[in-house]
């Protein structure tokens, strides 16, 4: 059971803390040693839709406690990629090891989420005729089975849960409200209180600040790392600012496979990536 | 020149528009700023028709839209690329592309427009994809496409940023502009990237609540007034 | 019943009645011409006179004695008895005959023309099995030496259908006479059947080598019975096993290529059924459960549009349900229009409500079909050009209707594969049911598009309903009966798809028809639903199914 | 007239798939009534049919005759058509009394005391037919069946009898399809091959309602010709035929016990007052219906003999009545609930209607115990005293209720 | 906000009735069916309000009825899929309900086998019929079979995901599968005349009237039951994932709810529900045969469903309760017109009622409060 934290409170204050060893990006094809402590592991991921191949022997190894940002030109396989992890899409080749023993692309949907493997949606995805509350005590970290959802109750415990993640994302005047009735920007906030309060140990966030205030943008850059100390994170993200707030490891996506990968200020200089990513 | 007077709307009961007074003219792009669930995309949707208002005016080069169904207004010259892009699905992006035709007056016999694939080549590789199989970005490119080739004579964009990577937004921000400059068109540009929104507006407005509650040039405003309306 | 029966239609009937005037004619130049002319020509009157009025038994006599007599009016008789045109005349003991291809109603015994025939209250002199199949074999006998070689095959045929040792000379004797090459090998055929029983060894043998490569059952049951017998032996015997088991390879494979017309007919009866719901339901995503009120428009438009020719132009009617295409088309295409319009409009986004009003509208449908043309079922004919069929060998046959249907099923789909691939209205049709607002904002005008795609969807269930006219009930429950197969077909294709229609149907026509001899037709049917059901669980979107993001949206 | 009107129940589907059979029987029951009244009336009263729709649902049905007994009060009810339905309503008549008369032929095997069987049994149709084409020669037998009730159990008296007239189970098939059935490609192939094996084979069909249509037309297009191949029928009738071309089919047989072809003024008198009716000159009558003029015209007899409509009164006075039939036949009701009725065997003609090659000289009493199988052949049913049973093998001597009470 | 936000109480209007009327509404309903119907009947037969006794067995179906429509409601208004089949499981639980008559029938008379099978000349019962004279073995199949079918069926197809249309209509293969196999007289479930002509049911003669005002009685607590079981669970967190799962089903599976077993669980709960519906139906009806299993008859339970209302458990039940009404009356009142008035029934409702009759409510409300909020706003 979560026990309440305010993540909120907790300023942004460790961008130092986060830098971690540099590991030589993974050439197209060739496999990357999974080292201890690896949390997710894809190795040598093949996608293709009639012929055509959204991931190429792709392959990426995030540490536990890590926080990843990926970015990479439309169609890269940002959102491919994170299909595979999450069991939506099978792939052709290749395995996706969590926690070094669970070969994700073995499970369904609900398994690897109870592993502890939460997804915010590129399309904001929430349940239209139930409320913000309800969403959210709907995604609040429980036990998933049959019977114990029967059973379960709404204690006052959860119910400040609760209440503290419609805090954090500025719904709570809105708690009421059914998600449908959100806006654009509204439904991407729930999405992500839901993703937080789920409490899952990977969470994959694919754009989060899309359609965000920049202000917000900035609020959400905290908010992440905030968490990243209880978890471990993966943000795709178009927003280069954010991506430099962020100030984490970033690998590049290119035609389904790792461009290059380094900390932001070394792939935003790279040439490769300007060329097919950032323009001049 | 596009003109709302007064223009309210609800969603059932609630009230999300009130008031709204609005005006983009040709070769200019207007741009709507403000915060998460003011009231952009509604004011939009009904200006493109889509959502019945409960009040107000609405006028094009003229005439007056305010009774006219949305396919009319799109006959009239109206383009728009809504937030959630839309895309048909099932229509590979060569149809969707072709859909944009209906209201291209005299344009239906002639064909696609060639222009939007230098603006968007990754559509040209993907004529016979479907429009449902492709990326989030992609998807959105082909939703500014498809409003393109209906040629329109005011092309309503609601946040036509979101998605897409960093080197298309700036050849987007570009196009903006020359078909700006071309005079031919208006555009009004709902924007959360302030950046983007500052470079190309020549115009401004911003919501509230439904209301809008500042307006005027790029130049007349200050940009620490706009930003104080775009925080919480 | 008083109208002497309308026309027998042109073809096998006619060809045969005009055949059997000749050979008669043959004959009753045989006959001795000057002296008893007198008393045959009251005996032949009596003969006839008892055709008309004697009972069955009294009738086969006269058929008999007519032939003896060898009247030179006993062919034009006959012929007319046999194909039903012969008729008393109320209040006289006058018989009449209406001749050979039409023309006015004639004296059967002179063949004088008569008077103002429409003031007569004729009635048709029905002849019964009994009396035909006597009718059939006296002229089959004589045929057999008639001048059109047609007639010399059927009527080969008909003599080996009760073979006796006088069959046997009578084909050794026509034997002689044939020159066409095809005639003469079915003589010979026919002649080895009956040698096969009654010649002796060296005949059989003989007899047996030529049959062999037969592919008629006949021949196969007829070498069977060959080995039931004691008095057989031994190589004929061996002859006779061989030869029954080579023909029986020949007609299994028969049956298997008969088993997949007949599965690719029920196919195409599918498709026609359901390639209307291939837009409504496929398209527009409406359970359009008032779809089978849609074919039963249809098939009540072929009805009404029959008798209106019918009425108007007779001269027209075999071609009747050429004009109901486009009217069932139009009435059912309006119907679908106008409850678009109503009620259907008002449920788009909601595809479980349309489901209940759809239910609803086929309730009404129904009962108001019952109301208007009554309960019973209606009439439909089929036209000459559809009815019979082509015997291939070994007893298959290809039925005119269902050739027809399944050519037309497939030109209807290609069709509407062409209308919804090709034209603007086709792509604004599916831009539409996929994204009705956006659809708008792109300046297609959706209510105007919605309607005619259901009117069209509708419209082409219309035209189904022509086609099942031609094999089924016209009644107000036609529609249910095929309601959950059209279901079945679009699902197992795959919604949405042409080709998963054009799939599903034949794939379940195909397996029904290979599954019904072995399980029965109820238990057959019940298999094929089980394999759906399972099949689903393999292709849960069915056999075309969209593959990819595209296909959950 | 004057006072209570006397209730008829008319009990037959307006809807659903027997409608297509069901509504014309309605429409007899209501043109009697009608015609009642305009002569006076019953025992001075005016007669009122109550009609409901049982919706070709046989829980409907059921549910519909407790209503018609129990709630309207009617004194009588004609209805049902399939065996299925008859079954289905006729605990209720027992259980509360009351009193249907059942107009279609049906497979025996049961006699109730509270329903009246106007239309034939076995022994008045399918054996006679059956024995008409062993008389022509026939040698070899295909039944093909609706599966339920009557066709299996008429299929099984017939194979029965076919086996102790010295037919081989080699020589009859049989096939049961689904109600509804309309693909009869293979079936019929399987027919003609069945047939093509030299020896003389002819059709017994009990094929039931719509599936018929598409079984003659199927029939007419690969060409099987009565001449060769002859099909008698057992469930169609002149309104059956009335939705398909009948050319093609001339020569195939049904047999009754009654066609609409029967030559009789009031055979004519019945036809014009039903087209008159139904305002439609185009309506064909058939033999269910004859059976409801046969059972209404008994049904008033009785009430008028015993004076009043209480059911073991009439029950009681309908035995022994006797009716002119439209085909000008003596028919007699008997103790056993059956009709004594003539056999007809008629071929189809031009224009759907019956030429008739046969008839009883005499009506034949109906038998509803079949005498072909073992279990049935010592079987009696008889209502009255000393037997009192549906079907028992020796008198019960039981109290037969009312006998003697006028 | 109170105590317990699930989706059925949460005042939002999503799911339309406002629950403490409805469940009023419900109690009240059953009080007078439990009470006020046997009471009216066992009134003198002059009295003006003597309710006939034919009336019992007719309200009895309904509330069979409404079981099935309950049952129905349960999965397709909170889980979502959309079953076309129902008419399978109440079938099933009829037909088990059916061979414990006929055997009680047979043996009374003295015989092992029922009549219909010492028609077909069977020799002995086969074994599916093995027990079936055991009232308790009887109780057991009547929720059993069909809890078993729809385990099976449910099990491999939510595996599968096949969902929205394509379920629809497989379960109408299914049920139209079963049509076609009961239609069967090899089956040995009586042929397509069924199961009928019973005698006695637990020792009690099936005619009695005291039969069947116990039968009646019996159902309404059927129905009693059946309706808190479903409104217990519609009202945990599982009636919310319930919900969830009708609106965006991967969602719900991307935060590791079992989504498969719960759609499975509460299929085969509404299987159950419906199969002792169909079990009290038969000693009502007096018959069982494959009509139940007719698509049509599966089609016209979701028609009940949507009448009264979806999303709710209350309006399944006055939707069966009302349709069947309207059709019992009509199919005597109106015989020819009665289709016309159902199918304009049916298009009404969804024309003008969304939400179905038990929307119509929530749906005055609503008008009433837009009129005056359109006044100030
Ligand atoms: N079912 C499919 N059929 C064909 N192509 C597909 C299918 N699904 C995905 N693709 C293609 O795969 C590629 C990868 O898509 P993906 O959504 O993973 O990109 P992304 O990196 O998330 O892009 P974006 O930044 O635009 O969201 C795209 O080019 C897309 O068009
Ligand atoms: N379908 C709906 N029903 C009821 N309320 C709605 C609906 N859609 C939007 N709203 C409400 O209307 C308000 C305005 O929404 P709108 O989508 O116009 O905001 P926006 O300015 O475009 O926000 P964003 O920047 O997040 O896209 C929001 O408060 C939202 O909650
Ligand atoms: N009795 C009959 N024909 O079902
Ligand atoms: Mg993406
Ligand atoms: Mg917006």
């Amino acid at each position: 059971m979560a026990e309440a934290e305010t993540p909120t409170a907790r300023a942004a204050d460790k961008l130092g803390a986060f830098a971690k060893a540099a590991k030589p990006g993974a050439a197209k094809g060739e496999p990357v040693k999974a080292a201890k402590g690896t949390l997710l592991y894809l190795d040598g991921i093949t996608v293709s839709f009639d012929g055509f191949k959204a991931l190429d022997t792709l392959s990426l190894v995030v540490e536990e406690g890590d926080l990843r940002t990926i970015i990479g030109p439309n169609g890269a396989g940002k959102t491919t990629m994170m299909d595979v992890i999450t069991g939506k899409t099978r792939p052709d080749v290749g395995t996706a090891l969590f926690d070094g023993r669970h070969d994700l692309t073995q499970l369904r949907e609900e398994a690897t989420a109870n592993l502890g493997v939460g997804r915010k949606f590129q399309k904001p995805t929430v349940f239209e005729p139930l409320s913000v509350f309800q969403n959210l005590e709907l995604a609040l970290a429980s036990e998933r089975g049959l019977l114990a959802t029967l059973r379960f109750r709404l204690d006052p415990g959860r119910r400040a849960r609760i209440d503290e993640i419609l805090d954090v994302c500025g719904l709570g005047d809105l708690r009421a409200t059914p998600a449908g009735q959100l806006s654009h920007g509204q439904k991407q906030w729930l999405e992500i209180g839901m993703l937080l309060i789920q409490d899952a140990r990977l969470l994959l966030l694919d754009e989060p600040v899309a359609g965000m205030t920049d202000e917000e943008t900035a609020k959400t850059a905290r908010l992440i790392h905030d968490i990243k100390r209880r978890h471990t994170l993966i943000v795709v993200e178009h927003d280069m600012a954010f991506v430099r707030e962020l100030g984490a490891r970033t690998t590049v996506l290119h035609q389904g496979t790792v461009l290059t990968e380094g900390s932001v200020d070394a792939v935003q200089n790279d040439p490769k990536v300007i060329e097919v990513y950032l323009g001049r | 020149m596009l003109e709302t007077r007064a223009l309210n709307l609800h969603y059932g009961a609630s009230h999300i528009l009130r008031d709204v007074d609005l005006t983009a003219e040709r070769g200019k792009v207007t741009c709507v700023l403000g915060r998460n669930g003011v009231g952009k995309t509604s004011l939009l949707r009904a200006i493109s028709g889509l959502h019945p208002t409960s009040g107000g005016s609405l006028s094009w080069a003229g005439s007056d839209l305010t009774r006219l169904p949305p396919h009319r207004r799109a006959q009239a010259g109206i383009g728009y690329v809504p937030q959630d892009r839309e895309i048909f699905p099932r229509l590979t992006v060569e149809e969707n592309l072709r859909t944009g035709l209906a209201a291209a007056n005299g344009q239906r016999r002639a064909g696609l427009d060639e222009s939007v694939f230098e603006l968007f080549p990754v559509l040209k590789d993907m004529l016979k994809r479907r429009g449902g199989d492709l990326s989030g970005g992609q998807q959105q490119q082909l939703a500014i496409a498809r409003a393109l080739t209906m040629r329109p004579g005011c092309l309503l964009l609601d946040e036509p940023t979101e998605g897409i990577q960093p080197s298309i937004i700036k050849d987007i921000a570009g196009v903006i502009a020359k078909l700006a400059e071309s005079g031919e068109m208006a555009i009004v540009l709902v924007e959360q990237y302030f950046d983007f929104a500052r470079e190309l507006a020549d115009q401004f407005y911003v919501m509230d609540r439904g209301q809008i509650v500042l307006a005027g040039a790029k130049d007349a405003l200050d940009e620490a007034d706009v930003r104080r309306h775009l925080t919480v | 019943m008083t109208r002497l029966h309308r026309w027998p239609r042109p073809g096998r009937a006619a060809r045969a009645a005009l055949l059997l005037a000749l050979g008669l004619l043959v004959s009753a130049l045989q006959a001795p011409p000057a002296a008893a002319q007198q008393a045959d020509a009251a005996a032949f009157a009596e003969a006839v006179q008892t055709l008309a009025t004697g009972d069955r038994e009294a009738r086969e006599r006269a058929v008999d004695r007519i032939v003896e007599i060898g009247h030179p009016r006993a062919a034009a008789v006959l012929s007319a008895l046999m194909y039903r045109r012969l008729a008393t005349v109320a209040g006289s003991d006058r018989v009449v005959l209406e001749p050979e291809g039409g023309g006015p109603l004639e004296d059967a015994l002179t063949g004088e023309p008569v008077e103002n025939p429409e003031a007569l209250e004729t009635e048709t002199i029905y002849a019964s099995n009994q009396v035909r199949r006597k009718l059939r074999t006296a002229v089959s006998q004589v045929q057999i030496f008639a001048e059109d070689p047609q007639a010399r095959l059927a009527s080969t045929r008909n003599i080996v259908r009760a073979p006796s040792d006088a069959t046997a000379d009578l084909l050794r004797r026509a034997l002689d006479r044939e020159e066409v090459p095809r005639v003469e090998q079915a003589i010979r055929l026919a002649l080895a059947k009956v040698e096969l029983l009654a010649g002796d060894a060296q005949t059989k043998l003989a007899a047996i080598e030529r049959l062999s490569g037969s592919t008629s059952p006949e021949v196969r049951s007829l070498l069977l019975r060959l080995l039931d017998r004691d008095d057989v032996p031994a190589e004929v015997r061996t002859a006779a096993r061989e030869a029954a088991a080579s023909i029986e390879t020949r007609l299994t494979l028969i049956d298997w290529g008969q088993r997949v017309f007949q599965g690719i007919s029920l196919g195409s009866v599918l498709l026609l059924a359901a390639v209307g719901l291939a837009i409504t339901f496929g398209v527009m995503g409406v359970i359009n459960l008032a779809h089978g009120e849609m074919l039963m428009l249809g098939a009540y438009t072929t009805f009404v549009v029959q008798q209106v020719v019918l009425a108007v132009a007779p001269g027209l009617s075999e071609l009747s349900v050429l004009f109901a295409l486009p009217a069932a088309f139009l009435v059912a295409g309006a119907m679908g229009v106008l409850l678009e319009q109503t009620v259907v409009r008002h449920l788009y986004g909601r595809p479980l409500e349309t489901l209940l009003a759809t239910f609803g509208i086929s309730l009404l449908l129904q009962q108001g079909v019952r109301t208007i043309f009554g309960a019973p079922n209606k009439e439909v004919s089929n036209p000459f050009w559809m009815s019979g069929s082509i015997e291939l060998i070994g007893g298959a046959v290809l039925t005119y209707n269902r050739l027809f249907i399944l050519v037309f099923a497939l030109a209807v789909l290609a069709v509407l594969a062409l209308v919804i691939k090709r034209t603007t209205f086709g792509l604004q049709m599916r831009a539409v049911t996929q994204n009705r607002g956006m659809a708008r904002a792109m300046g297609i005008p959706s209510g105007r598009i919605d309607a005619l795609t259901f009117g069209l969807g509708s419209g082409i269930a219309g035209v189904g309903g022509v086609a099942l006219s031609q094999i089924t009930n016209v009644s107000p429950n036609l529609g249910q009966s095929f309601i959950v197969d059209s279901f079945m077909v679009v699902v197992f294709g795959g919604v949405g798809s042409l080709w998963g229609v054009l799939g599903g149907s034949m794939v379940l026509g195909i397996l029904n028809k290979f599954l019904e001899p072995y399980a029965g037709a109820m238990l057959g049917k019940v298999i094929v639903l089980v394999l759906i059901i399972l099949f689903i669980q393999w292709r849960p979107r069915g056999l075309f199914a969209l593959k990819g993001r595209a296909g959950e949206q | 007239q004057s006072g209570e009107p006397i209730k008829v129940g008319v009990l037959h589907s307006l809807s659903g798939t027997m409608a297509i059979s069901e509504t014309t029987l309605k429409d007899t029951v209501e043109m009697m009534v009608s015609g009642l009244n305009d002569s006076g009336g019953l025992l001075g009263r005016p007669v009122e049919t109550v009609v409901v729709d049982p919706a070709s649902d046989w829980d409907l049905f059921a549910e519909k005759a407790r209503q018609l007994i129990e709630v309207e009060d009617v004194n009588v009810v004609f209805g049902c058509w399939t065996s299925a339905s008859r079954k289905a309503v006729l605990p209720v008549f027992e259980e509360l009394n009351g009193l249907l008369f059942y107009p279609v032929q049906y497979e025996g095997q049961e006699a109730s005391k509270n329903i009246f069987y106007t239309g034939a049994a076995p022994n008045q149709q399918s054996i006679p037919a059956t024995k008409y084409l062993l008389d022509q020669g026939f040698e070899r037998f295909a039944l093909l069946g609706t599966d339920y009730v009557f066709p299996r159990t008429t299929n099984k008296i017939l194979d029965a009898y076919l086996n102790q007239n010295g037919i081989p189970d080699a020589d009859i098939m049989v096939n049961y399809t689904p109600f509804g059935h309309s693909d009869w490609q293979s079936i019929i192939s399987r027919v003609k091959s069945f047939a093509n094996q030299g020896k003389r084979t002819a059709v017994i069909s009990t094929i039931n309602g719509d599936a018929n249509v598409p079984f003659y037309k199927e029939l007419a297009n690969q060409g099987v010709d009565a001449l060769d191949i002859p099909v008698v029928a057992f469930s169609v009738g002149e309104q059956e035929l009335s939705g398909i071309d009948t050319d093609p089919l001339i020569g195939h047989l049904a047999a009754w016990n009654y066609f609409m072809s029967v030559e009789t003024p009031q055979n004519d008198q019945f036809i014009e007052n039903f087209r008159e009716f139904t305002g439609d000159q185009d309506r064909v009558v058939n033999d269910p219906m004859e059976a409801h003029y046969i059972g209404f015209n008994m049904w008033v007899q009785a009430v008028r003999q015993a004076q009043t409509t209480d059911v073991e009164a009439v029950r009681n006075a309908m035995y022994g009545q006797t009716v002119q039939s439209l085909s000008g036949y003596e028919v007699e009701m008997n103790e056993n609930h059956h009709l004594s009725k003539p056999v007809m065997i008629g071929e189809i003609g031009p224009g759907g209607q019956f030429n008739i090659v046969q008839k009883t000289d005499e009506a034949i009493p109906g038998d509803p115990w079949s005498d072909y199988l073992a279990e049935s052949e010592n079987l009696t049913a008889d209502w009255t005293y000393p037997w009192v049973c549906g079907g028992c093998e020796e008198p019960t001597f039981a109290d037969a209720g009312l006998i003697g009470v006028d | 906000m109170a105590s317990q936000p699930a989706p059925a109480r949460a005042g939002t209007g999503v799911l339309g009735w406002r629950p403490g009327a409805a469940d009023l509404a419900l109690i009240a309903l059953l009080l007078i069916a439990l009470v006020g119907m046997p009471v009216l009947n066992a009134l003198p037969p002059d009295s003006g309000l003597k309710l006939p006794d034919y009336m019992i067995g007719v309200l009895g179906k309904f509330f069979c009825f409404a079981m099935l429509a309950l049952a129905h409601g349960l999965v397709w208004g909170y889980a979502g899929p959309l079953s076309l089949g129902h008419g399978a499981f109440f079938g099933l639980g009829g037909y088990c309900m059916g061979m414990y008559l006929a055997r009680q029938k047979a043996i009374s008379a003295g015989n092992e086998l029922p009549d219909f099978m010492v028609f077909l000349n069977w020799e002995s019962l086969p074994w599916w019929w093995t027990g079936t004279h055991l009232a308790p073995v009887a109780l057991l199949l009547i929720v059993a079979v069909p809890g078993a079918l729809a385990l099976l069926f449910g099990y491999f197809t939510f595996r599968s995901r096949i969902s929205g249309v394509y379920f629809s209509i497989i379960s109408q293969a299914m049920v139209f599968a079963l049509m076609l196999a009961f239609s069967r007289s090899e089956l040995g479930f009586g042929g397509k005349t069924g199961l009928t002509n019973f005698s006695t049911i637990l020792g009690f003669s099936v005619s009695d009237q005291g039969t069947r005002i116990g039968v009646y009685v019996a159902t309404v607590l059927a129905l009693a039951g059946s309706y808190l079981l479903c409104r217990w669970i519609v009202r945990s967190k599982l009636g919310q994932v319930l919900v969830a799962i009708r609106e965006a089903e991967d969602r719900v599976r991307f935060l590791g709810y079992p989504a498969d077993r719960v759609k499975l669980f509460v299929f085969v709960l509404s299987a159950m529900i419906a199969g002792l519906g169909g079990a009290l139906y038969v000693p009502q009806a007096g018959i069982i045969n494959p009509s139940e299993f007719e698509p049509a008859q599966s089609i016209e339970v979701a028609a009940w469903v949507a009448v009264g209302g979806r999303g709710t458990l209350f309006g399944p039940i006055l939707g069966a309760l009302g349709v069947n009404a309207a059709k019992s009356w009509l199919t005597g009142f109106a015989p020819e017109l009665w289709l016309f008035v159902l199918g304009g029934l049916f298009i009404a409702v969804t024309l003008f009622l969304p939400k179905g009759l038990a929307g119509l409510w929530p749906q005055v409300r609503a008008a009433v409060a837009k009129r005056r909020g359109g006044t100030d706003g």
